[in-house]
């Protein structure tokens, strides 16, 4: 094993995770920050896909497809937070992922009647198509890099929008105790508003971004649902900073234990029992990942409230 | 009503389901004015607080507020107004910071020429200073208390509130929020207190009102309350 | 002897030393009060000697029998009772569900799974006899969370002895309390050290300096001062970091 | 934390709690005698539901008489769900997992050539309740969000254990080809019979779970649910008693695993997908949290819409997605909180 | 009489919705080819969405059987599912035309002489790994999901293939993320990449195959992750990749070619795919049984017999069953390659294996 294969697969571990908090940025926003269980997440990711897989198609731009997901998502959650999310803030958990998961429901449903349920092609910006030579021997997909980068700036934003601003302070208390942050005088209403359609602007970023290098099809957004929790709870709920270590943590250590692995075990264990054992470890390395990390610390890496 | 009142309750009837608490209670606060609420527990001090604040809606009755009707605003609008409440059980968040406490809501709404800053509120609470990077529940009851008068202090407000205020306060930083309350009345602060601590707000305050069950029944001025002991053993049970 | 012994228990938070090496004893029918600036550490004590907050250092000892690695339940099961500083009861239930559940705490197995509670009729009069005792009769069958204020403190006391403690921990009991509400409980105290030795945490020098046989006072997690009332009251240092010069002290 | 952690329930899921809190402070110790018509209800109809599979054969119903055998499998599974969750306030995202643990214990006898039911229910039971002690033991540790995730991170290792077990079937999952026996010449393979012994354990587990939740045990559990803290101050060992709890749950869901398995003759990993978790938690919630029939009428009210969904269109999810909806905001306390109210007017 | 029932098996929802689709155009088109009859005898052909679930369609299959009561069965997306149904169906005796898996337990040790299939699942694989022999591909890395279909499917491909495997990759049932398998696959540096990935996961793989510069390693698949369903999906980046099936669209027998005509009248333009081809094929086989059976549909054992000649005009072209009911067909090479038009889809390069039969017909004892 060379050094440049090991470098590699760590950039490819820290890129899937900046990946994995791409796809839970949004959500840390209303989960993690606002208190509010929303599962719905999914569903604005895969509009967001859908959306910037269509446009791309018709109008030939991929900047225009991302702008284009991003502006129609945001009309959608717009309306989604003015008919039933609002009620869902004052509510508690178990009610929240009632109500969500009934949206799911609902637009799976919606996005198949529109766009019928094969998966629909969303295309690479071909100036981004092909792979960039990083190191000699190393070449890395050039979109990918576009990923990384995205996964950066969003998590500086977000870390910068929720701990160093007004907005963000306003936001924590109006989650923690609405009442309270109305008597000081946030408009609670408002502010909660804004941020959910935040979150949903960066679901569909993160749909429209993911589109190009996954299967853009219905159910898509469930299957994002699960990684994108498991980083958020990791981290600790409420925590921008716990989120980010978390995805980073969740991407090396899924990466490494899909790289190295099954070699590992193929050296150590007899053929049969490695090659059972090494992917089914790999499998659910994630998972291992989360529940350990629950049992020495309970409330995640960096508990966002003692 | 006077032209220098900047706030007036008329009226006012509210409750909670099924249960009424006030049942038509009036009151009113000059600007400048130190006015104190008093009655046993479970009077309707809080709820009176709450009906004023929009905490609770009214059921009959109005507020006035520098002269125009606020009853139909919410909790928020009527705080931007310029009015600080210390709530009843501090109320810190969990997920701030003491510093972020202080800085998330801080404002000018008052036309003091010597307003509240982060430095001011430290100078006034060193135990804040020390614990600054400290979450809200990370703070011991006493300190969260100070905390709840900061936050209410950092937005300037033209009407403070403080519902037991110096409750759960050691007995030193409970003279010193006397003084300070002092020296926010010379500076022209005007200030609802409900507190237990009558002997003490006898110098303080300039007018008392007494609820019992949800009306006013008492209204008059310090000297009229350190006169009349028997009110205080009829209706404050001292 | 000494029923309780703490033995220089520490406690941090972070950086922060919460709890620094404190030694305190609680004699038999003691009431022993514990004053000190805010954050000094109070609460942190009660809630080391309880468990629910993990000790760093140091040991705990009541009636012969050492607390110190005990869960918190087990030392309630060993003498030890509390009442939390904000009231803690179960507000969704009424008066009597909350003495019944408190009663059950003490009557031995909560492991039982079929017999209906409602015919359990030894529990019944438990619950019964604390509400007499603390005069919650008439108040019975009203929601928890409905009742004014003082019955609440009250009613979180009631629940606090169903348990017979012989060490009881009360911090702030008179927190939230007009002047009459106050002498009441300063009263029902009283009774209760009878009962109970019982470690004191109040701000309301009226009643600790009617209440206390003994007075320690904390300041940034260490003991002060430790003695009588009287000398406490006189005690310079004391008058400096916690009574100040308010009247009435 | 802090001297006013006792106030604190695990946050998110108080509210659910409270809504349960109706029904145990109104089913007080006292039964009120108007009400003890409606309390027989529920067991009248499982009563008359014993005479379905003579009266569904004779007019050709046996689908649904199958149905119905695989609503009360389900309900058992989600009375056990509603007992940690609405009861204990447990908000468990993994009972697949012992659903699933107690159907593979069945393959694993049946493959090793033990045919005998009672047998391999009794280790479905005692297999899934070890596995839930074990998990418990761990994940009791965490609350609120954190425990919803990492039970289901556990039931996610149990599902990806399944899958990979090639022995049997993996992906594939098993065919059960030859019936358990009861003795006496009967096994699950005679429908009526199954169907009996269903029903009846069924109605046992039923009236176990009522029972539990008027004894000590069931009073203990929900004031840890509603103050966890004040709990432990009055010298409750909160910990043993919702292990004891989360294991019974998990041995009860892994009997309706064993039960299932037998049912559909049929084991794969799909069992134990995570979204079975959360159906399970979802029909629960819609029946009533913590309440008495609440998952039963969850499971009834979810199985028959579905059921009779997808009969008649393609686009069988979004009504589903309305109801959640429409007891999300119009009937918080779920159906059964409904029904009741209802039948108080009336 | 009462009309002759058909109980149909979509997944139109869940991880096979797009195969699911695909099959229920499928069926509709036969169906109405057919005038919405069998062998000339009224017929009812029912259809639920079984969600490519195998507990959904386990108890969808008893409400068909128990309720319906229906002459014929034919569906699922997948093999868990036709395992999951099989015994059931087979205990009623009612004939189970599988559109689409064949699994190997059927067609070995649990063969059934109610079970009819299009392909067996290796076969596929076989012939690929044909293909990669007369490619001169010396190594090659392998790469599937973990489950036991994704192990099936590899040994199909081992089983003719004469190479070196330089690695055998298995990833997680559902993955997102290729990086890892593809920095495996490069410092691995095979002539040759076979991959088995159904549905979303193939999709996933190629794009990021491609933008991972790997372009050069030829790829390999059977035709599930080459269908028109995944071209569409994923576009330029699908050119190049080898694929084999048992048909193709340009398959130049006279009844696939009016096949495709209607398929693309029909469905705005668009090429069938094999799981349209195959439901098509097994609505026609049954109507072919029915007419030889003159409508009488009770009798089983005669329903079964004229099922077993496969004397109908198959888009396949004529075939014949093993005694395990698995076909002893062609399977051919398709490579993804851009038309003239534009369009980018499947041609046909040749024939692999002629008249294959399955490596499973051994162990069947009918
Ligand atoms: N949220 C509520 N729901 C129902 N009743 C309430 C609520 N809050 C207060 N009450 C009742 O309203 C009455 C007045 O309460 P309020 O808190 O206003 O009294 P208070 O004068 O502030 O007393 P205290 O000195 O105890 O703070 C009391 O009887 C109380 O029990
Ligand atoms: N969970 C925690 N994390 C960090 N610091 C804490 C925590 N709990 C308490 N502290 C700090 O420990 C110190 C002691 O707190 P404690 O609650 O014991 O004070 P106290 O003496 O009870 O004060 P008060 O009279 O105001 O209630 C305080 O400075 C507080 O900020
Ligand atoms: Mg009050
Ligand atoms: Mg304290």
């Amino acid at each position: 094993m060379d050094s440049i294969f090991l470098i590699e697969q760590l950039l490819n571990g820290v890129g899937y995770g900046l990946m994995l908090f791409l796809l839970a940025a949004g959500l840390t926003l209303v989960f993690g920050i606002m208190d509010t269980m929303n599962l719905a997440h999914g569903s604005l990711y895969m509009a967001g896909a859908y959306i910037a897989a269509r446009v791309h198609e018709a109008s030939a731009s991929f900047t225009a497809a991302v702008a284009a997901a991003v502006a129609v998502t945001v009309l959608a959650a717009l309306a989604l937070e003015w008919a039933i999310v609002r009620r869902l803030y004052a509510r508690d958990h178990l009610a929240q992922v009632i109500a969500t998961f009934g949206i799911i429901l609902i637009a799976d449903d919606a996005v198949k009647a529109l766009w019928g349920p094969s998966p629909v092609m969303a295309a690479m910006p071909a100036a981004l198509s092909g792979p960039v030579q990083l190191l000699p021997g190393l070449p890395y997909p050039a979109y990918r890099l576009l990923l990384l980068g995205a996964g950066l700036l969003v998590a500086a934003g977000l870390y910068l929008l929720v701990n160093h601003t007004r907005l963000g302070m306003r936001v924590r208390a109006g989650a923690s105790n609405r009442t309270m942050a109305s008597y000081m005088g946030v408009r609670v209403g408002q502010v909660f508003s804004f941020v959910f359609v935040l979150g949903a602007a960066l679901a569909a970023f993160a749909g429209a971004l993911m589109g190009p290098i996954s299967a853009v099809q219905i159910g898509m957004g469930e299957a994002i649902l699960i990684p994108a929790l498991v980083v958020i709870v990791i981290g600790g709920i409420g925590s921008v900073r716990g989120a980010f270590i978390a995805a980073l943590l969740v991407g090396v250590v899924d990466t490494a234990g899909r790289a190295f692995l099954p070699p590992l075990l193929r050296t150590m264990l007899p053929p049969a029992l490695a090659a059972d054992l090494g992917p089914a470890l790999a499998g659910i390395a994630m998972y291992l990942l989360m529940a350990a990390v629950l049992i020495l610390k309970p409330a995640g890496l960096f508990p966002a409230r003692a | 009503m006077n032209d220098r009142t900047l706030l007036a309750g008329c009226g006012l009837e509210a409750g909670y389901g099924p249960s009424q608490v006030l049942f038509g209670l009036d009151l009113e606060i000059r600007a400048g004015e130190v006015v104190t609420l008093l009655g046993r527990n479970g009077m309707g001090k809080s709820t009176t607080i709450k009906t004023l604040i929009g905490g609770l809606p009214l059921r009959c009755g109005e507020v006035r507020f520098g002269g125009r009707p606020i009853h139909g605003l919410r909790a928020d609008a009527i705080a931007r107004l310029g009015v600080a409440v210390v709530p009843e059980g501090r109320q810190c968040f969990p997920n701030l910071t003491v510093r972020e406490h202080l800085i998330a809501f801080a404002d000018r709404r008052n036309d003091s020429a010597a307003p509240w800053t982060l430095e001011r509120l430290y100078a006034l609470f060193p135990r804040l200073r020390e614990r600054a990077g400290h979450m809200g529940n990370e703070l011991s009851g006493g300190e969260q208390q100070m905390l709840a008068i900061a936050r209410a202090l950092s937005t300037n407000p033209r009407l403070l509130i403080l519902d037991e205020a110096t409750e759960g306060l050691a007995p030193v930083i409970r003279e010193e929020i006397w003084q300070c309350l002092a020296q926010l009345k010379a500076a022209g602060q005007t200030t609802l207190v409900v507190d237990k601590y009558v002997e003490r707000l006898l110098r303080l305050a300039d007018r008392h009102f007494i609820l019992e069950r949800g009306r006013i029944v008492w209204r008059g001025s310090s000297a009229e309350l350190d006169a009349d002991r028997a009110l205080w053993q009829r209706y404050l049970g001292v | 002897m000494s029923l309780f012994v703490a033995d220089r228990l520490v406690k941090r938070f972070g950086g922060l030393l919460a709890t620094d090496a404190v030694s305190l004893a609680v004699d038999q029918g003691e009431v022993h009060a514990l004053i000190g600036p805010n954050g000094a550490g109070k609460t942190t004590l009660v809630n080391l000697i309880s468990g629910l907050l993990p000790a760093d250092a140091g040991r705990l000892v009541l009636d012969g029998v050492e607390l110190t690695a005990m869960a918190p339940h087990r030392r309630v099961q060993h003498g030890l009772s509390r009442c939390f500083q904000i009231t803690s009861v179960f507000g969704g239930r009424s008066v009597f569900d909350n003495l019944l559940l408190a009663a059950q705490a003490h009557a031995g197995s909560s492991f039982r799974f079929l017999r209906r509670r409602a015919a359990e009729t030894g529990l019944h009069r438990q619950a019964l006899e604390l509400a007499q005792m603390l005069g919650l009769e008439a108040v019975l069958h009203r929601l928890a969370a409905t009742l004014p204020h003082g019955l609440q403190r009250r009613l979180d006391l009631a629940l606090a002895l169903a348990t017979r403690p012989k060490l009881l921990l009360l911090d702030e009991p008179m927190a939230g309390m007009g002047p009459d509400d106050s002498q009441q409980m300063v009263a029902l105290i009283r009774r209760l050290r009878e009962r109970t030795a019982i470690l004191l945490i109040e701000h309301d020098m009226d009643a600790v300096f009617q209440l206390a046989d003994r007075i320690s006072v904390l300041d940034y997690g260490r003991v002060l001062a430790c003695g009588d009332p009287a000398w406490i009251r006189a005690h310079p240092q004391v008058r400096a970091v916690y009574l100040g010069t308010e009247e009435g002290v | 934390m802090n001297d006013d952690a006792g106030a604190r329930l695990p946050p998110s899921f108080r509210a659910a709690a409270d809504g349960a809190g109706g029904e145990d402070a109104g089913g007080q110790d006292a039964a009120r005698p108007a009400r003890a018509g409606a309390r027989l209800l529920p067991w009248a109809l499982l009563a008359v539901l014993a005479l379905l599979p003579v009266v569904g054969s004779a007019l050709g119903l046996d689908y649904y008489v199958g149905f119905v055998r695989r609503l009360l499998i389900v309900a058992i599974a989600a009375t056990s769900l509603n007992f940690i969750l609405g009861y204990g306030g447990m908000a468990a995202l993994g009972h697949a997992g012992f659903i699933g643990v107690g159907a593979y214990t069945v393959v694993a006898l049946v493959d090793a050539g033990i045919d005998s039911a009672w047998l391999a229910w009794a280790a479905a039971l005692l297999l899934s309740g070890g596995v839930a002690a074990a998990i418990g033991a761990v994940s009791l540790r965490t609350r609120g969000v954190y425990f919803l995730m990492i039970t289901l991170a556990f039931a996610q290792m149990l599902y990806y254990l399944a899958v990979s077990l090639s022995a049997y079937g993996g992906d594939d999952g098993y065919g059960l080809h030859v019936p358990l026996v009861f003795g006496g010449g009967l096994g699950t393979g005679h429908a009526h019979v199954f169907f009996w012994v269903v029903l009846a354990i069924a109605a046992l587990v039923f009236a176990f779970a009522s029972r539990l939740a008027g004894s000590r045990f069931g009073y203990a559990l929900m004031g840890i649910r509603d103050n966890e803290t004040r709990m432990v101050a009055l010298g409750y060992p909160v910990f043993r008693l919702k292990l004891v709890a989360f294991t019974g749950a998990g041995a009860l869901a892994g009997l309706a695993g064993a039960l299932l398995a037998s049912h559909s003759n049929f084991v794969s990993p799909s069992l134990m997908h995570w979204t079975e978790s959360a159906l399970l938690l979802v029909m629960v919630v819609v029946g009533g949290l913590g309440r008495r029939w609440g998952a039963v009428l969850g499971v009834t009210v979810w199985l028959v819409l579905a059921e009779a969904l997808k009969v008649w269109t393609e686009y069988w999810h979004w009504p589903l997605g309305v109801l959640l909806l429409v007891v999300v905001f119009f009937a918080p306390r779920g159906l059964a909180a409904l029904a009741e109210r209802r039948r108080g007017a009336a | 009489a009462a009309p002759i029932k058909v109980g149909m098996a979509l997944d139109i929802s869940g991880p096979f919705a797009t195969i699911g689709a695909e099959t229920r155009d499928g069926f509709n088109l036969a169906i109405e080819k057919l005038g919405g009859k069998l062998g000339g005898v009224e017929a009812e052909f029912l259809q639920t969405d079984f969600s490519g679930n195998p507990e959904q369609a386990n108890q969808l299959v008893s409400r068909y059987l128990q309720r319906d009561k229906i002459d014929f069965f034919t569906g699922p997306v997948a093999s868990n599912s036709a395992l999951a149904v099989g015994p059931a169906l087979f205990a009623a005796k009612v004939p189970f035309l599988s559109s689409n898996p064949g699994p190997s337990q059927y067609a070995g040790k649990q063969c059934n002489p109610y079970f009819f299939a299009v392909y067996q699942n290796d076969s596929y694989d076989e012939a690929a790994g044909k293909v990669a022999n007369e490619k001169g591909y010396r190594n090659v890395v392998l790469i599937a999901p973990n489950y036991p279909a994704g192990k099936d499917h590899l040994n199909g491909f081992k089983r003719l293939y004469k190479g070196e495997i330089r690695d055998e990759i298995y990833t997680k049932v559902g993955q997102i993320d290729y990086a890892a398998e593809i920095a495996r696959i490069r410092a691995a540096k095979p002539d040759a990449v076979y991959f088995f990935l159904p549905a979303a996961m193939g999709i996933n793989f190629i794009k990021q195959y491609v933008g991972g510069g790997l372009k050069d390693i030829a790829l390999i698949a059977p035709a599930f992750s080459a269908e028109q369903d995944t071209i569409a999906a994923v576009g330029e980046p699908t050119l190049g990749v080898y694929n084999t099936a048992h048909w193709a669209h340009d398959l130049d027998v006279p009844a696939n070619k009016a096949f495709v005509d209607a398929f693309r009248n029909k469905y705005d333009g668009r090429y069938p795919t094999v799981y349209a081809a195959q439901a098509y094929d097994v609505v026609m086989a049954m109507d072919a049984a029915v007419r030889a059976v003159g409508g009488k549909v009770e009798d089983r054992e005669a329903v079964v017999a004229a099922l077993k000649k496969a004397d109908f005009d198959s888009v396949r072209g004529r075939f014949s069953y093993g005694v395990n009911n698995y076909p002893v067909q062609n399977y051919y090479l398709r490579v993804v390659e851009k038309g003239a038009d534009g369009t980018i889809t499947n041609r046909l390069v040749g024939t692999v294996l002629e008249k294959h039969q399955d490596a499973y017909v051994g162990d069947c004892r009918p």
